[in-house]
C-alpha cells in the first residue's frame, strides 16, 4: 500500500513540471552531489597518492580521515549555514567532508597494495619517482581508486537529502516534506528516487571502472578488495 | 565562545545534553551490538554456501543505497511500531551496520589460511566448533577494523534522527539551527566527535585484549 | 596397516586425481609418497583420514573400512602434519600441541602436561610453550606441528610435505628428527614429499606417482634407485641414482687402513693427516710441507656412499674415516669402495 | 529520555507518566516545558518528547499513546480533524474542534494566546502598497513556506482572494530559511507565525487577512482523555487561561533572540503566573 | 666489471647486511651470491643499481662510482630480474619488454619490435606477447623477466633469485636457457641464490657469504667443491662434493671401450647391451638370459661425473656411454674414473 501510494505520487503529472518537480530536484540533487565527488576527488586522489608513494604520513591520514568521518554531517551543514548564511556552500563543504574519506583510502590503500615486487622491478629498471608514480602505481590502484569513488558517491547522493532541511530543492525536500505530514506516498516515492539515483550513479561508476581499470588487473582471480565505508547520511 | 559558556551555563542545560548524550551513545551501540551477531550469523552462512556470497553482498549494497532519513520513518510504517519509537532508528542502524559488517565478516572467514582450517579438520574439529574456537578468533582483526568503521558511522547517523524527532545529540543541531545559535550545533559536534573517539580506543583496547597473539606478532 | 584397494578419485571438475591405486602401508613402517606436481599425493593422503572421500574403491585402516567411521571420531586417530605446520596462529605452543588431548576429552591440567612432554621429545626447550607460533622460526613451528600430530599418541601420522618450507640445512635436521622419533615410537607413517632425495632418506618404502593418479612403482628405495620400473622412475629419480644407491650399500669388507699423522716424525714426500689433541682431522699435510683443508669425513659402519664421497674429496685420495666422535679412525680408497660394489654384484 | 518508550505503549499508562510532547518549533516546546511544569504541580510524573514533526506526527503519537499532552493550535488542529471545516472565527472554531476531535482524545479550554499563520512581507514590499493578502496580486511574487503550505492553502488563497504565486517555495516552518529566503529576496512573500521574534526584529510587515482565510488559531491542549487526570486537566487550564498572545510573544523572543533556555523560560512563566 | 671495496651496510635498525666486502666481478662472467637466508646477499646487489646506498666504502661500475650516477640514468643501463619476475599486471607482455627501451627514449615501433625480439630470443611464442602476465605459467613469467631486464641491451645484469619460485624442472630448463643466452650475449652478470647447486651449475665463481655480511670464500666452484675455505664454506656446499666436484673433472683419457650388443651371436653368460634399430640403448641382457634395466646414459664428452654414475647405476658395472643423439657409443668402467682422477692428483 505504500508502495502503491508511492508510485501514484511518482506517477502524478503535477510532480513533473514547475520548479519543485521531480527532474529539477533530481538535476540539484545530481549537482550538488557531483560537486561534491569531484571536490572530494580533488582534494583526496593527490593527497592519497602521495601518501601512498612516498609512504610518509600514512598514520596521520588514517587518523584524520576517521575523525573526517565522525563529523555529522547534519551539524556541519547547519553550522555552516549560520556561519556562511546560506545552504548552498555548507552543504557543498558537508558533502566533501563526506566524501574525502572513502576516497582517501582507495587511493592509499590503492597505491600500498601494488605488489611490492612490481614497484621494485619498476624502480630497478630506472623509473624515476614520477614515472613510477603515473606509469606503474597509479594504473595498478585503479581498482581500489575506482571502489572508493563508488563508495564516496553511494554516501553522498544518500546524504545529499539532509540538504533539503536547510532550504535546498534536493530530493531529500520529498522525504522532510513527506515526513511533516506523513504523507508515504511522497515520502517513499522520494525514497524510491534517492535509492535509484544511488544504484545508477554506482553502475555508471562500475563502467566508468571497466573502461578505465586496465585489462591485465581485471583478469587477475585475486579477488578485489572493495573495503566497504561507512555512511554517514 | 562566549555563547558555548553560556550555553552550558545552565544546569538544566547541562543535564539535557547529559540526557542527549546518553541516548547518542545507546542509540548508535545498540545497533552495532546486535549488527555484530547478525554479520557473524549472515557471513557464517555465506562463507559456508558460496553460493550465496553474491546474493548478499548484493543485497547489502542495495540497502546501502536507502537515505538513512527514508529508513528511519519508512520502519514503522512496514512495521508498525510506534512513530516516536527509538526501535526505528535503531533498526534502521542494525540494518545499515549489517550491511557493512558483512562483507568483512566473509572476507575475514575466507582470509583463515585453509591450512590452519584444514589442520583443525583433519584433528578432528567438528565444523561448529571449528567454527567457534579456529576461524571466529581469527577472524576478529578483520572484523573488529569493520566494527570500528560501523561505530563511527553510526555514532555521526544518529544526528539525522533529529530530522524526525529520536533524540541523541542530533537535537542539539535542529535547535541551533531553529534559534541560531551556534553553542549547542559546535558542543554537538564535538561532543559527536568525542563519543567517536572514545569508543574507538575502547573498541581498539578490546580487539588487543582479545586477540593477544597479534600483538605477539607484531613484536 | 593402510590400505588401499582400487581406490579412484575423480573431482567434480573432472579431474581425476588418483586412478586405481592398489597399495598396502605396512604397520610400524615410514612409506613415503613422491611424484610431480599434481599427481595425487595429497588427495591419496586425505583419504586416509576421509579429507577427501574416494569415487571408487576402498581405504581400509587396521582393516576397518574408512568410510564406516565418523569423520571426526576417526581424525582423533591419525596425526596429521602439513607444510605450513598449519599452527592455530592464536593459541600457544602449548595450548597448540594440547588441542587434540582436549578434543579428545582429556583434563586441561593433563592435555597440558603431556603437551610440555612432547615439546621435550621434539627437541624444543620448554619455555617455547608459552610463545605463539609467529615468535617461531619455520623449523620449530615444524617440530611443534609434529609435537602436536603425536599429542594423541595417535597409531597412524600422515605427513604432507610437512618439511618443504624450510631451508636445506634445517631441513635435514628435521629428517633424522623423524627417523629418531619413528626409531622411539614405532608409528605407521605415510609421507608425502616431491624431493625424491627426502624419500629415499627416510622412506622403507617409496611410492612414485605418475601424473594422473597412477602409481608408477611402489619397492623399497634401494630398489627404486637400483632398478627403476620404467623411463619415468628413472628420470624422477635423477641423473645421480647410481651413486645415491650407495647410500643402501654397507660398508662391510671396505677395509679401514692406518695412516700416517702429520704429528709422527718422519715420513716426508707422502701425504700426511693433521688431527688435534682429540684426534681430530685437521686437514692434510702435502709432500711439499704445506698444509691443505681436508676433504668430507666418513663415519664408520655408514654406507659406502660417504666413503666413495671422502675419499673422492680428499685432496690425497685416501678418504678419511672417523668414529661416532669424530676421531680419526683411519682412511679408505676409492678404490676399495668400488671393489666391494663389484665382489657384492659378482 | 527516550529509552523508556522502547518497550510500547502500554507502559506509559500502567506507571501513570505523562508524556508531554511538542512540534519542533521554539514556542510549542515552551509551551509543552509549560504544559509539563504545570502537570508536575500536580504529582504526576511528567516527561517531555520536544521536537517531533509535523501535527500529523503529533497526533498520531497521541494515538499510538507514545504522548498524552501536546499543545495545540484550534484552527490547524480542526482543519486537520475536519478537511471540508470552513470556520475560522476562534468560537465557531473551538467550538467545532471540540465536536470533531475523534473518540479518546480530547481538547482542554482554548487559551486567548493565539499564534496564527501570516504572510509577511519585506517593509519596502508593503511600503510598495501590500498591505493585505489581497494585495498580493496574480502571479507577482514569490511565496515561501513548510513545505505542506501549498497543498493547503494554495487552492484556498486563490479561491478567498484571488491571489496566486509565481513560484511556491518550499523552506521550513516559520525557521531561518524561511526568514533569510524573505531578507535575501529568493521569496517576496514567506509564511511566518504571529508569534515569532523575526517579524520584529527585521521589521517585517504582517498582512491582513480580511477574509479570514487562516483560521483561529488559540492555543489549546489536545491530550488522550485517559492520559491525565482530572487535577491535570484543571492546572493546564488555569495555565491556559494564564496565557496572551504577547506574553508568548515575548517568551519566544527570550529564547530565539536572548538563548535563554526553554526550561528556563517556561519556569520563569509558571512563577509569575503563580501556578503551582 | 664490478667492484666492490670494502663496501659496508648498516641499516637504520642496527642491523650490519654486508661487512666490509671487497669482491670484483669480471666483466662477462656470471658471478653468483650464495649464502644462507639473511646474508646480506641480496643487500649486495641492489648496492650495484642504488636501489640501497653503502654506509661506507665504494661499489664501482665500470670503473665509476655508482654514487657519482643519476639513480634511474644508472639503473637504465643495468638489467635487473628479481623472483617473481615483477612484472607489470597492468601491461601486455610485450610492453613489459618494451618498458626500458621506450624510458630510454625510443620510438615506440622500435622498443615493440625489439621486444618480440627478446621474446623469441629467451624463447618464447610470439602470440604470448599480447597476454597479460597472469595469464602466463611461473616459467613463462620469469621467461619474460629475463627478456624485460635485457630488452635495452644492458652490460650488467643483476638476478636476484630468478628462479626460487618455480618448480625443479622447469628450473633446470630456465638455468639451461641463461647458459645458453651467455653464451650468446656475453654479459656481466650477478646472480644470487641459496642454492648451493644452482650456483655451482651456472656460476663462473661463487661467492658464499655467511652470517652477517661477510664474504666466506670467492672462487670458481670447482676450487669451492675440492677446497673449501673454512668449516662453513665445507658444511655449505655439502656431503657430497667429492662426488659433485667431478662436474669439474673432463674425462680426457677415459677411454670409452666398444661392448658386446645382444643382436650380435654368442656370448652367452656374459651382460650383453639391448639396443634398439637406431641402436640406442633399451637395458641389459643378464648372463642368465633376462633383461634387466640400463643405468643412467653418459653422453660422451661430459664430466667425468656422468661417467662414474653411468658405472656404478648400471647393473653389469658397464657405464654406457651414448653420442650427442643417445645412440651406443661404448662403455665404461668405474675403474677408469678412478684412474683418470688419480693420474690428475700425481
Ligand atoms: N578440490 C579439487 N577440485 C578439483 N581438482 C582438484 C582438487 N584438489 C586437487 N585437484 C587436482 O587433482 C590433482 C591432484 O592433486 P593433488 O593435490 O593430490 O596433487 P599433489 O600430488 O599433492 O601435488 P603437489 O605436489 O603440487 O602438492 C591435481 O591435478 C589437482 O589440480
Ligand atoms: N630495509 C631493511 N632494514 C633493516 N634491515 C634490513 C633491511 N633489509 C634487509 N635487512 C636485513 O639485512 C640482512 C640481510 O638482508 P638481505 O635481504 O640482503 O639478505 P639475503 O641474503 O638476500 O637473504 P634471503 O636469502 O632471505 O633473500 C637481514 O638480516 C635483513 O633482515
Ligand atoms: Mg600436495
Ligand atoms: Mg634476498
Amino acid at each position: 500500500m505504500i508502495f502503491a501510494d508511492a508510485f501514484a505520487w511518482l506517477l502524478d503529472a503535477a510532480n513533473w513540471t514547475g520548479s519543485r518537480s521531480i527532474p529539477v530536484r533530481v538535476g540539484v540533487h545530481l549537482l550538488y552531489c557531483l560537486g561534491a565527488v569531484l571536490g572530494a576527488a580533488a582534494i583526496a586522489v593527490p593527497l592519497g597518492l602521495y601518501v601512498g608513494h612516498t609512504g610518509r604520513g600514512g598514520v596521520l591520514l588514517v587518523g584524520g580521515s576517521n575523525a573526517l568521518r565522525a563529523l555529522p554531517t547534519l551539524g556541519l551543514v547547519t553550522f555552516l549555514y549560520l556561519v556562511a548564511g546560506g545552504g548552498q556552500v555548507g552543504v557543498l563543504i558537508g558533502l566533501v567532508v563526506l566524501a574525502v574519506p572513502p576516497i582517501l583510502a582507495g587511493a592509499y590503500a590503492g597505491i600500498q597494495d601494488v605488489d611490492r615486487g612490481v614497484v621494485d622491478a619498476a624502480r630497478g629498471m630506472g623509473m624515476t619517482g614520477a614515472q613510477r608514480l603515473w606509469r606503474v602505481e597509479l594504473p595498478n590502484a585503479l581498482p581500489l581508486l575506482v571502489g572508493g569513488l563508488r563508495n564516496a558517491t553511494l554516501q553522498v547522493v544518500a546524504t545529499a537529502s539532509v540538504a533539503a532541511y536547510v532550504g535546498i530543492e534536493t530530493l531529500g525536500r520529498p522525504l522532510l516534506d513527506g515526513l511533516r505530514v506523513l504523507d508515504y506516498g511522497q515520502f517513499v516515492g522520494g525514497a524510491v528516487l534517492v535509492a535509484l539515483l544511488a544504484v545508477v550513479l554506482d553502475v555508471v561508476l562500475a563502467l566508468v571502472g571497466k573502461l578505465v581499470i586496465p585489462r591485465g588487473l581485471r583478469l587477475s582471480a585475486r579477488p578485489r578488495r572493495r573495503a566497504k565505508a561507512p555512511r554517514v547520511g | 565562545m562566549g555563547d558555548v559558556v553560556k550555553y552550558l551555563s545552565d544546569a538544566g542545560t547541562r543535564a539535557a545534553l547529559w540526557s542527549m548524550l546518553l541516548d547518542h551513545v545507546w542509540l548508535s551501540l545498540l545497533p552495532l551490538v546486535i549488527s555484530v551477531v547478525l554479520a557473524v550469523v549472515l557471513g557464517l552462512v555465506c562463507h559456508r554456501y558460496r553460493r550465496l556470497n553474491g546474493f548478499v553482498v548484493g543485497l547489502s549494497n542495495v540497502v546501502y543505497t536507502i537515505p538513512s532519513l527514508a529508513l528511519f520513518a519508512i520502519i514503522p510504517a512496514v512495521i508498525g511500531t510506534q512513530v516516536l519509537n527509538p526501535v526505528n532508528v535503531v533498526l534502521a542502524l542494525t540494518i545499515y551496520t549489517t550491511a557493512l559488517l558483512v562483507r568483512p565478516v566473509v572476507e575475514a572467514l575466507n582470509a583463515v589460511p585453509a591450512h590452519v582450517t584444514a589442520a583443525a579438520t583433519a584433528m578432528g574439529f567438528r565444523p561448529w566448533r571449528r567454527f567457534l574456537t579456529v576461524e571466529l578468533p581469527l577472524s576478529v582483526p578483520v572484523l573488529a577494523a569493520g566494527v570500528r568503521v560501523g561505530s563511527v558511522s553510526n555514532i555521526s547517523l544518529v544526528s539525522v534522527g533529529a530530522l524526525i524527532g529520536t533524540g541523541g545529540l542530533g537535537t542539539l543541531f535542529t535547535d541551533g539551527f531553529r534559534q541560531r545559535y551556534l553553542a549547542p550545533i559546535a558542543i554537538g559536534i564535538v561532543l559527536t566527535l568525542a563519543l567517536a573517539l572514545v569508543v574507538d580506543l575502547l573498541l581498539v583496547g578490546l580487539r588487543n585484549l582479545v586477540t593477544p597473539w597479534a600483538r605477539a606478532g607484531r613484536a | 596397516m593402510i590400505e588401499f584397494r582400487g581406490v579412484t578419485k575423480r573431482f567434480d571438475d573432472g579431474t581425476i586425481a588418483v586412478n586405481g591405486l592398489d597399495l598396502v602401508v605396512e604397520a610400524g613402517t615410514i612409506t613415503v609418497f613422491v611424484g610431480p606436481s599434481g599427481c595425487g599425493k595429497t588427495t591419496s593422503l586425505r583419504m586416509v583420514n576421509r579429507m577427501i572421500d574416494p569415487t571408487s574403491g576402498t581405504v581400509l585402516v587396521d582393516g576397518r573400512d574408512v568410510l564406516t567411521v565418523d569423520p571426526p571420531k576417526l581424525r582423533l586417530g591419525i596425526g596429521y602434519v602439513i607444510q605450513q605446520a598449519g599452527l592455530f596462529p592464536h593459541r600457544t605452543v602449548l595450548d597448540n600441541v594440547a588441542t587434540v588431548p582436549l578434543l579428545s576429552g582429556w583434563s586441561k591440567g593433563r592435555a597440558r602436561t603431556r603437551a610440555a612432554e612432547l615439546l621435550e621429545l621434539v627437541g624444543l626447550p620448554a619455555e617455547l610453550g608459552r610463545r605463539y607460533p609467529v615468535q617461531l622460526s619455520g623449523g620449530q613451528q615444524q617440530r611443534v606441528g609434529v609435537a602436536r600430530a603425536l599429542a594423541a599418541d595417535p597409531p597412524v601420522l600422515l605427513m604432507d610435505e610437512p618439511f618443504s618450507a624450510v631451508d636445506p640445512v634445517v631441513r635435514e635436521g628435521l629428517q633424522d628428527e623423524l627417523l629418531r622419533l619413528q626409531a622411539e615410537l614405532d608409528k605407521t607413517i605415510v609421507f608425502v614429499t616431491h624431493d625424491i632425495d627426502e624419500a629415499v632418506r627416510i622412506g622403507e618404502k617409496v611410492a612414485v606417482f605418475r601424473e594422473g593418479g597412477v602409481l608408477a612403482q611402489y619397492a623399497p628405495p634401494a630398489e627404486l634407485l637400483a632398478r627403476p620400473a620404467d623411463d619415468f622412475v628413472a628420470g624422477f629419480v635423477g641423473k645421480d641414482r647410481g651413486y645415491r644407491s650407495l647410500s643402501f650399500v654397507d660398508a662391510a669388507g671396505v677395509e679401514v687402513r692406518p695412516v700416517e699423522t702429520a704429528d709422527e716424525p718422519g715420513g716426508d714426500g707422502r701425504w700426511r693427516l693433521v688431527v688435534d689433541a682429540d684426534r681430530r682431522p685437521q686437514g692434510w699435510r702435502a709432500p711439499d710441507g704445506s698444509t691443505v683443508p681436508g676433504g668430507s669425513l666418513y663415519e664408520s659402519g655408514g654406507p659406502v656412499r660417504g666413503a666413495l664421497d671422502a675419499a673422492l674429496s680428499s685432496p690425497s685420495g685416501l678418504g678419511v674415516v672417523v668414529d661416532a666422535e669424530g676421531r680419526l679412525a683411519g682412511v679408505v680408497e676409492a678404490r676399495q669402495v668400488l671393489d666391494v660394489i663389484e665382489s657384492r654384484r659378482g | 529520555g527516550s529509552k523508556e518508550d522502547l518497550s510500547g505503549s502500554d507502559q506509559q499508562a500502567a506507571s501513570g507518566e505523562v508524556v508531554v510532547g511538542s512540534a519542533d518549533f521554539t514556542e510549542n516546546k515552551i509551551l509543552a516545558e509549560v504544559y509539563a511544569g504545570a502537570l508536575k504541580t500536580t504529582g504526576a510524573k511528567v516527561s517531555v518528547k520536544s521536537g517531533i514533526g509535523a501535527r500529523e506526527l503529533v497526533v498520531k503519537a497521541l494515538q499510538d499513546k507514545s504522548l498524552g499532552v501536546v499543545p495545540e493550535y484550534t484552527g490547524n488542529l480542526l482543519n486537520y480533524f475536519d478537511k471540508a471545516n470552513a470556520k475560522t472565527t476562534p468560537d465557531e472554531v473551538y467550538a467545532a474542534l471540540k465536536e470533531k476531535t475523534p473518540a479518546g482524545l480530547e481538547v482542554l479550554a482554548k487559551s486567548p494566546a493565539e499564534d496564527k499563520d501570516v504572510l509577511v512581507v519585506t517593509k519596502e514590499t508593503a511600503d510598495s502598497g501590500v498591505k493585505s493578502i489581497a494585495d498580493l496580486g496574480d502571479n507577482k511574487y514569490v511565496l515561501g513556506a513548510a513545505g505542506e503550505w501549498a497543498q493547503r492553502w494554495q487552492g484556498k488563497v486563490k479561491e478567498l482572494y484571488g491571489v496566486t504565486f509565481k513560484e511556491v517555495k518550499t523552506t521550513d516552518a516559520g525557521g531561518p530559511v524561511t526568514v533569510d529566503a524573505l531578507k535575501d529576496g529568493s521569496a517576496q512573500v514567506v509564511n511566518l507565525y504571529t508569534t515569532s521574534a523575526d517579524i520584529k526584529a527585521n521589521n517585517f510587515v504582517e498582512l491582513t487577512d480580511p477574509k479570514s482565510m487562516y483560521p483561529a488559531q488559540n492555543i489549546v491542549p489536545l491530550l488522550r482523555s485517559d492520559a491525565v487526570d482530572a487535577k491535570g486537566k484543571a492546572v493546564l487550564d488555569k495555565v491556559s487561561q494564564a496565557l496572551t498572545t504577547e506574553k508568548l510573544a515575548e517568551l519566544v523572543k527570550r529564547v530565539d533572540v536572548d538563548k535563554e533556555t526553554v526550561a528556563n523560560v517556561a519556569a520563569d512563566f509558571l512563577k509569575t503566573a503563580a501556578i503551582g
